[in-house]
């Protein structure tokens, strides 16, 4: 239910490196929008600007009424709880904590929500906090593994248990990265209609980075490409052969800037 | 240098000593003063005896006889009671002896307490200084055993405070006190003389000492003696600037049953130095 | 893909890179320091070599060591022990919030962390000795003046450990968790600890092995223990009882270290 | 996707494990000294309280610090920071094969591990004074005895750290550079130092700063240094004098703590 | 050149699960073999028992004539490192070295080669490695990156980096897991085409494990199917269907059993 508007974001890293260079977009509600682009387009660090834990270096983001890059410049933590709050991340790698339970780390989904701090451990949670957690274990797959030390489980195992942290934070917007990339395909189809099912039926906002291009396809109500740090292609505006898509991923210098230059004039 | 013959040729002091001699200074009572004051002892030393005069400040006995022991060093200066401790381990000769006038050990108390005799110090705390100490507690507990008999194991609580020994007695945490006297000193500059009520003021200590190695000879002992005697007020303006308490001060010729009274201290003390020779 | 050396070897990062000018001066002066400390010790191999036979005789007094008064010396050190669990305790209690407050990733802002990491250096700076005399000009003579410089101390060593611990840890569980939206509490009680545990585990237990070794200071402030004990035995040339005693100390070394990798690898 | 708590239930990992018995027993001795030591204390809020006043005295005659021999005081610490930087570097660089063999990971079998663990921490319960003692009976008095004794106890301390820090390597990397048929010296080299490194520096740097802080063993073995000059400033009251010395010594271990933070920033 | 022949091969972890569960098979030189399974039936373990990374419970691993479990089993370090050094592999997770340069984490791969150790450094290494380093790098498109720090790239690069350093290697087998997980459709197949070129140029074996069935069956001379920790499909015991192949990530147990049981017959 809650709108996320992205407007003329840049990311520049201390290094130097020009991750993101002036992107923009709105996501209407229930809208499940897929992010694409080849390695080291920006996508990860678009996304990881939409929730904060990267500043963006110009531009705004609102998500529902806030403006994430303005709250993060004038380090106003409350605003960026609330906002964090209401947006779940799926990392492209998995970041668990590895020497605690695959409960526990679920469990970490609704250390946004609780109010008594005791409440985020396995031993002390509510009853009800961890039915919900074991459910969304369940709703992953890995509900055989909730006593299991992160570590222990294999890359996509980790990488679901990644999802059911953020299945257990039941947010208003999700951003996922590469959340089925190690994951096999009857897992990573099961994950893919899970997020649009819960996409439909909360009405939520859903962003995800992804390499394949079928499931892409399959599932996208709209497709933003990025390349080098510009938004060079968008669904909503042009809609998006199978031709084109393939298109995004070659690498041709000059006909990029051009296409940038157009996608800039097209924005602003 | 380094470990062997004792310092090479025979050239120091008209050919009667080495050519290097390798002086300690152990701290005689804990650290007293700025070791780098005494430069000006080394110089006056060097000077005097026409030797080369290696010097070490050195801030613990146990060093100070180990060196000794391992031929790293070959004349000491020290205290009365270190000289009793090293020398019931090492071979080693008393040469010149230090009088230092009103050095002793004493009992006292806070003003105001209800210990008018020493009688009454039965069952009290007592605070000494470190282990092995001449006037902060060999001293102390000969005092307490021999002049007014009572028995510093038993009768008495004895705790060796080292340096929090002054804030605790004026803290009223210990109910008499053993200062030496430079304790005394302190205590009259930084509280006042009414601070304490003195208890019972102890018997002169033996001198302070500087002794040699066993493998120094006789003969350069003899010249030591000689030579430092002679030239008396100069070695004691130098020892004056490295600490205050050689103040007044004398130098004499010494022997070692000078230090008999240390040796009975220390029996009386509880540590039987006799064992530690039967084992050599 | 054939390589064409021309151009890749524009890209190939130089083999060194000349450090600044203020870092020479730096490396210069350290080195002068350096040298000058070398040269000082007036180290010849001979002087060594020579100096080795003499060591032995000095361990042959040391052995057999004199168990006569080992019953003593047992319970001086089970009290040493005691207080020294006391004060480490609490000062590795005490360390938590001030590591907190002094990590670069943890702490509220930069001022705050200037100003513990620099009140923790003055902690260490201060002797043990004048710690003791502020004890026990405060509360008197006994184990509470001891237990609080060993409280004191360990906030000085922990302090600095601990923060340094904390600044290493990877920024991605943190992130994951600073996701949810999650208090600061939370992070750290999530994935700050967690991960720095194995380590707080160890530099704890070194800290109440340093107190026990270092528990002459309770001596001086009139509580007793072992550091008397082997300080006597010591000055006494006792050296076969200073033998029983560091034996007594080094088995509760090593009952630490156990228990350390047995903690450790319950957790790592 | 409708979940069957009945289910999930009996997967649900308990809440609390029961400790094994020799946990509980473990536990209940070390509570128990704990108890005693806190017993042994005898703390009174009442006592503490009135003791704080008595501190201001104490204070008031610290400061203003004395700088009348400010200078003497300014080239005894340049001393002592000389020779502890040379018992310092020899002592990490010896410490690095020490770790290696000591840790789990690294270590070519058990035995040798045990065995150097075990050495290590003999060298660290053998006080100061001991090896002071040994190295005045091999060497002679002077600053050479005192930079060995600056050694060992570095050696002792960074031997543990360095090795507790390897331990704690994730395995990852080590894997990756094992798979390669690289060399136990090549894997080390590659993986477990530049992982350890900012870890390594800090712990190194801190045992500068203790060397310095500790320097009275220089004092004891007659090379002088800033610690005999504390000691005799603290014996002889002279208060302000004492806090002249203890900030110039604070002063050096700022520097160290500053130059660790900004080697550190490098590479972390 | 060198054949790989694995014998009813078990592996059990210390903490009772069964990852692999009694599998054989042999692949020949120049076969590009890929192996399936879903998430958790055990492809990462078993491609870590064939280089000695996990030491397999009971069976045995032929790599050229040297049983690697049995070497593994005797710590037979040399046989070890031999296989090591012609057994090249890609990890699921990366696992760079995140703080060294990417250049130095290409370098990493030479390791079991060079028998200079200084020349594993970026600064040292010969210009013959440094350019041969900076064409793998090249190979995989990223030479503009080769001086940047590891950590800073993006999860699609830091995996190509991995692949450039196991082609450093020059290996003669290549395990690769997931290597293309992380990578953009386009990258994916450059990366297959690559691995696939130097298979069919220097007639290596290769064992990749993947979860794109498409990508499976455009290059796999040979499919292996995993379920469970058996062995369940083998294209070269009886051809695969792509029915058969989506029909491998069905969790049916009772078939399952029944297909494990069929295939241990086979096999045994
Ligand atoms: N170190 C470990 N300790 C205990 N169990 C482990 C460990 N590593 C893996 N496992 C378990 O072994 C099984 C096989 O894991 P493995 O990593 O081999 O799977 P995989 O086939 O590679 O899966 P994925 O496709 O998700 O990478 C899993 O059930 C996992 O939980
Ligand atoms: N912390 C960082 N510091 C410097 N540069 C960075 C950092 N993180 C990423 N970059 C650079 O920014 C660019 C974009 O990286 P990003 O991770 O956003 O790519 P991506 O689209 O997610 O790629 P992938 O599909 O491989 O995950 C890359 O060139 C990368 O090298
Ligand atoms: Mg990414
Ligand atoms: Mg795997």
């Amino acid at each position: 239910m809650i709108p996320l508007s992205i407007h003329q974001v840049k990311k520049q890293y201390p290094d130097g490196t020009q991750a993101v260079k002036g992107v923009s977009f709105n996501i209407n509600p229930g809208e499940g929008t897929i992010l694409l682009g080849s390695n080291g387009s920006g996508k990860t660090t678009l996304l990881r600007c939409m929730n904060g834990l990267e500043t963006a270096t110009t531009g705004s983001i609102y998500v529902d009424d806030i403006d994430v890059v303005a709250a993060k410049k004038r380090k106003d933590h409350r605003k960026i709880k609330r906002v964090r709050q209401q947006v779940g991340m799926v990392f492209q790698r998995f970041e668990l904590i590895g020497n605690l339970g695959v409960l526990q780390n679920v469990l970490f989904g609704s250390l946004g929500r609780i109010r008594k701090p005791w409440e985020m451990f396995t031993s002390t949670a509510t009853k009800e906090e961890r039915d919900r957690a074991m459910e969304c274990l369940d709703r992953v797959g890995l509900s055989d593994y909730a006593g299991q030390r992160a570590r222990s489980l294999s890359g996509g195992q980790q990488q679901r248990v990644g999802i059911a942290r953020m299945l257990l934070q039941e947010p208003q917007i999700v951003l996922a990265d590469e959340p089925i990339a190690s994951l096999d395909p009857k897992s990573g189809r099961e994950v893919m209609n899970l997020l649009w099912e819960i996409v439909r039926e909360r009405n939520l906002t859903v962003v995800c980075a992804l390499h394949q291009l079928a499931i892409a396809q399959e599932y996208g109500d709209r497709l933003i490409g990025m390349r080098h740090g510009n938004l060079v292609m968008d669904s909503a505006e042009k809609s998006v052969s199978t031709e084109e898509l393939n298109h995004l991923y070659d690498d041709d210098e000059e006909e990029e800037e051009a296409t940038a230059a157009v996608e800039a004039e097209m924005t602003s | 240098n380094g470990g062997g013959t004792g310092g090479g040729e025979m050239t120091g002091a008209g050919g009667a000593c080495p050519d290097t001699l390798r002086f300690a200074d152990t701290g005689t009572e804990g650290m007293e003063e700025l070791r780098r004051d005494f430069e000006e002892f080394q110089s006056v030393m060097a000077e005097i005896l026409e030797v080369e005069f290696e010097f070490f400040a050195v801030s613990d006995r146990t060093i100070g006889a180990a060196a000794v022991d391992a031929d790293q060093v070959d004349i000491l200066l020290a205290g009365p009671a270190e000289y009793v401790a090293i020398g019931s381990r090492v071979d080693i000769n008393p040469v010149v002896g230090i009088r230092r006038p009103g050095y002793n050990s004493n009992i006292v108390v806070l003003p105001d307490s209800d210990i008018e005799d020493p009688d009454d110090l039965h069952g009290k705390d007592i605070a000494l200084k470190d282990a092995g100490s001449t006037s902060g507690h060999i001293g102390p507990l000969a005092l307490i055993e021999g002049e007014l008999g009572i028995d510093p194991e038993t009768e008495v609580n004895a705790r060796l405070l080292g340096d929090a020994r002054i804030e605790a007695f004026i803290a009223g945490d210990v109910d008499a006190f053993a200062a030496g006297t430079s304790d005394i000193r302190r205590l009259d500059e930084r509280y006042g003389e009414d601070s304490y009520r003195m208890l019972v003021e102890g018997p002169d200590l033996p001198s302070d000492v500087i002794m040699t190695s066993d493998r120094i000879s006789e003969e350069c002992n003899e010249e030591i003696l000689e030579r430092v005697l002679d030239n008396e007020e100069e070695v004691l303006d130098a020892l004056f600037a490295s600490d205050v308490k050689y103040e007044d001060s004398s130098l004499h010729s010494v022997t070692d049953d000078e230090y008999d009274v240390m040796r009975d201290a220390f029996r009386a003390a509880g540590y039987s130095l006799e064992d530690l020779e039967d084992e050599l | 893909m054939i390589s064409t050396p021309e151009r890749l070897k524009s890209k190939q990062p130089n083999r060194f890179q000349m450090p600044s000018i203020s870092w020479l001066i730096v490396i210069a002066i350290i080195l002068g320091f350096f040298a000058r400390g070398v040269y000082s010790a007036e180290m010849t191999p001979g002087r060594i070599i020579a100096g080795i036979g003499n060591i032995g005789e000095f361990i042959a007094e040391a052995v057999p060591p004199d168990l006569t008064r080992f019953e003593n010396y047992f319970w001086a050190i089970v009290e040493t022990f005691e207080m020294a669990l006391v004060g480490t305790v609490a000062g590795v209690i005490l360390s938590l919030p001030v590591a907190l407050l002094a990590s670069d990733n943890t702490t509220p802002n930069q001022v705050v962390r200037l100003v513990t990491r620099n009140l923790v250096a003055a902690v260490r700076t201060i002797p043990e000795l004048v710690w003791a005399l502020i004890f026990v000009i405060a509360i008197g003579l006994g184990p509470a003046a001891g237990i609080f410089t060993l409280t004191i101390d360990t906030i000085g060593f922990c302090g600095r450990f601990f923060s340094e611990r904390i600044e290493e840890i990877p920024p991605g569980p943190v992130d994951a968790l600073r996701a949810t939206g999650s208090s600061q509490f939370g992070i750290t009680l999530g994935a700050i600890f967690p991960v720095a545990f194995p380590s707080m585990v160890a530099t704890s237990l070194y800290a109440l092995e340093k107190a026990i070794r270092s528990a002459v200071i309770l001596g001086i402030v009139g509580a007793g223990g072992i550091g008397v004990e082997l300080e006597t035995a010591m000055t006494m040339f006792r050296y076969d009882e200073a033998l029983t005693i560091i034996i007594l100390i080094w088995l509760v070394v090593l009952g630490s270290e156990q228990f350390s990798t047995i903690v450790r690898r319950r957790v790592i």
